[in-house]
């Protein structure tokens, strides 16, 4: 935009630049260049090949400590796999992976015209000048202006209506209680091989019981007490007692 | 000129904004809008017909007298007046989003740009380009951002009517599922796979 | 009217300042001085002669567009009449945030109010119901906003620790942070599992 062009990125250089850092306005700019350089149609990326350059080129110019560029890479080379998933038999049902990132693309492309467009009006517009003499506005008599405290009092009321917790509470940190959800899963191991995640929860778990919960589990995982397993992608996880209470 | 052009002559040179049909209008209460209207035509007329270094422009919701464009780089060289500069490419975009979206909320905003960050938008609403303009009805009630008057007259244009209509510009802003052409893809991906 | 006449009428136009003869000369250095001072001349004859609202006139040493004393009278009544004796529930609002939070930026108010307008705070400075009182630190440095005495005046109070209610109602005009409920995040969790 106010860049007129981005540089060739010369991929084999290894310089990270500060000033090519300004260069792209995020991570799908940066995508937008690279399939631009490499003359590639939006609507079918060879994702692999893309996904090793988008790496390649935030490690060299020192984005890879950038939380978008990370998402995006992360993204890209989730793609990646999944391109290289077998196919299901029929090709009707299969679903291209990549299309919600050629949608974005679009979308983020259309954006970019947009952007060019404002900026070659705004730069047009700024050929004209404004006045640039402003005269001191007059000593004008004092307005006939009415205003008592209740008007003030009643539009306080209706901002803190607006507010979506308008009362600050003190925020009190909830700790995980790691040693607490141990003692369940232990308790309920006692008693069974096998329980569920679900059963590990306890009833009404809250997010923190959801946490502590998670990291007991993998700390007795570790020490070798128990068994995570998942039967079935994305089914429930299933935790064993290990060794097994017949073995006891 | 008549007196009612000459009026709005006088408070067009002493506002540095545009000026509404409306505010015009308090200049001469016992005329009617459409005589205001009448009278800034003539204003513009006459300025263009007699060849004056600036003319009436009708943007940002209202009119304003600006200095015609190629006179802009005697201006500068003398060092008389300066164009404003021009925004970052960071900041255009998050401009196009919320001009074709608003209202819109920043989560939206932060999605179509692949860019998280506040820094942007309180920044264009320091400069006054955007404003909150509501709230949404979702999660955590979002704030929902517009763009201003001052935005339309950063462009020039009169109102956002004359933004051009996103289908103008070469790609759809909302385009149906990505078709990928099966056969294409079926040979890459046999390659891909062997 | 000649290009020269033109491009001074754009120049004394866009000037902050009245401009000298020889800082008129700088818009085309291949013209005379006197050539300069005759483009003056005509622009103040064009504008005289065609009963234009605005006039050229010399002071300090230089030159500059003014408008018609006798116009005075119309503008000012204009700028009279765009004020109205009550304030609207926008102004009221952002008033009733400053008054409470100041010094306080525009962002900042518009995040409480959910609602915000340029316009607002303009029109509450130009009452002098409110002024700019520093800048803040943060990014873009904003002007930060504070009540004048003519608002304490008004309410018919002291100072500002005689708000009623204020300590608590600045605790509760804060932006909002939105926060998820914990539990029912957790339920989620739980039946996606189930």
């Amino acid at each position: 935009m106010t860049a007129p062009e981005a540089p060739s990125l010369g991929l084999g250089s290894g310089n990270a630049f500060v000033v090519e850092l300004e260069q792209f306005t995020g991570p799908l700019d940066l995508l937008l260049h690279l399939l631009r350089e490499e003359q590639i149609e939006i609507s079918d990326i060879p994702i692999a090949r893309i996904a090793d350059q988008f790496l390649r080129v935030i490690h060299e110019l020192g984005l890879n400590q950038a939380a978008d560029y990370l998402e995006m890479a992360s993204r890209l080379v989730r793609l990646k796999a999944q391109m290289l998933l077998p196919r299901p038999g029929d090709e009707e049902g299969w679903e291209d992976p990549r299309a919600e990132l050629v949608r974005r693309l679009l979308e983020y492309q259309h954006i970019k015209e947009i952007a060019l467009w404002m900026d070659r009006m705004a730069d047009r517009r700024s050929l004209r000048m404004p006045r640039g003499y402003l005269p001191p506005p007059p000593e004008l008599p004092p307005p006939p202006l009415t205003l008592d405290l209740l008007e003030v009092l009643g539009a306080v009321e209706r901002v803190i209506a607006g507010i979506l917790h308008p009362v600050m509470h003190s925020v009190v940190a909830r700790p995980l209680n790691v040693e607490a959800a141990t003692g369940r899963i232990q308790a309920l191991l006692a008693e069974r091989d096998e329980i569920s995640w679900a059963e590990a929860l306890g009833p009404a778990p809250s997010i923190t019981d959801v946490l502590s919960t998670l990291l007991a589990l993998l700390e007795m995982a570790r020490r070798g007490q128990l068994v995570v397993r998942q039967p079935a992608p994305f089914t429930p996880l299933v935790i064993r007692r290990e060794p097994a209470l017949a073995a006891d | 000129m008549n007196p009612l052009s000459q009026l709005i002559e006088a408070a067009l040179f002493s506002a540095a904004r545009p000026l509404t049909l409306e505010e015009l209008n308090d200049l001469d209460p016992d005329v009617s809008l459409a005589e205001v209207r009448a009278a800034v035509d003539q204003l513009r007329e006459h300025y263009d017909f007699d060849g004056h270094g600036v003319e009436v422009v009708e943007l940002g919701g209202g009119f304003q007298i600006l200095t015609r464009p190629a006179l802009a780089s005697a201006l500068e060289r003398a060092r008389v007046a300066q164009r404003s500069s021009r925004l970052t490419a960071a900041m255009l975009e998050t401009l196009a989003v919320i001009a074709y979206r608003q209202p819109v909320g920043r989560a939206e905003i932060e999605d179509i740009r692949g860019v998280s960050g506040a820094g942007v938008l309180r920044t264009l609403q320091e400069r006054g380009l955007i404003e909150v303009v509501g709230r949404s009805e979702g999660m955590g009630r979002p704030l929902l951002y517009g763009t201003t008057p001052l935005f339309l007259e950063l462009l020039g244009i009169a109102d956002l009517g004359n933004l051009p209509r996103a289908d103008e510009f070469a790609i759809a802003l909302q385009p149906p599922t990505p078709t990928v052409s099966p056969d294409s893809d079926a040979a890459a991906y046999v390659e891909a796979d062997a």
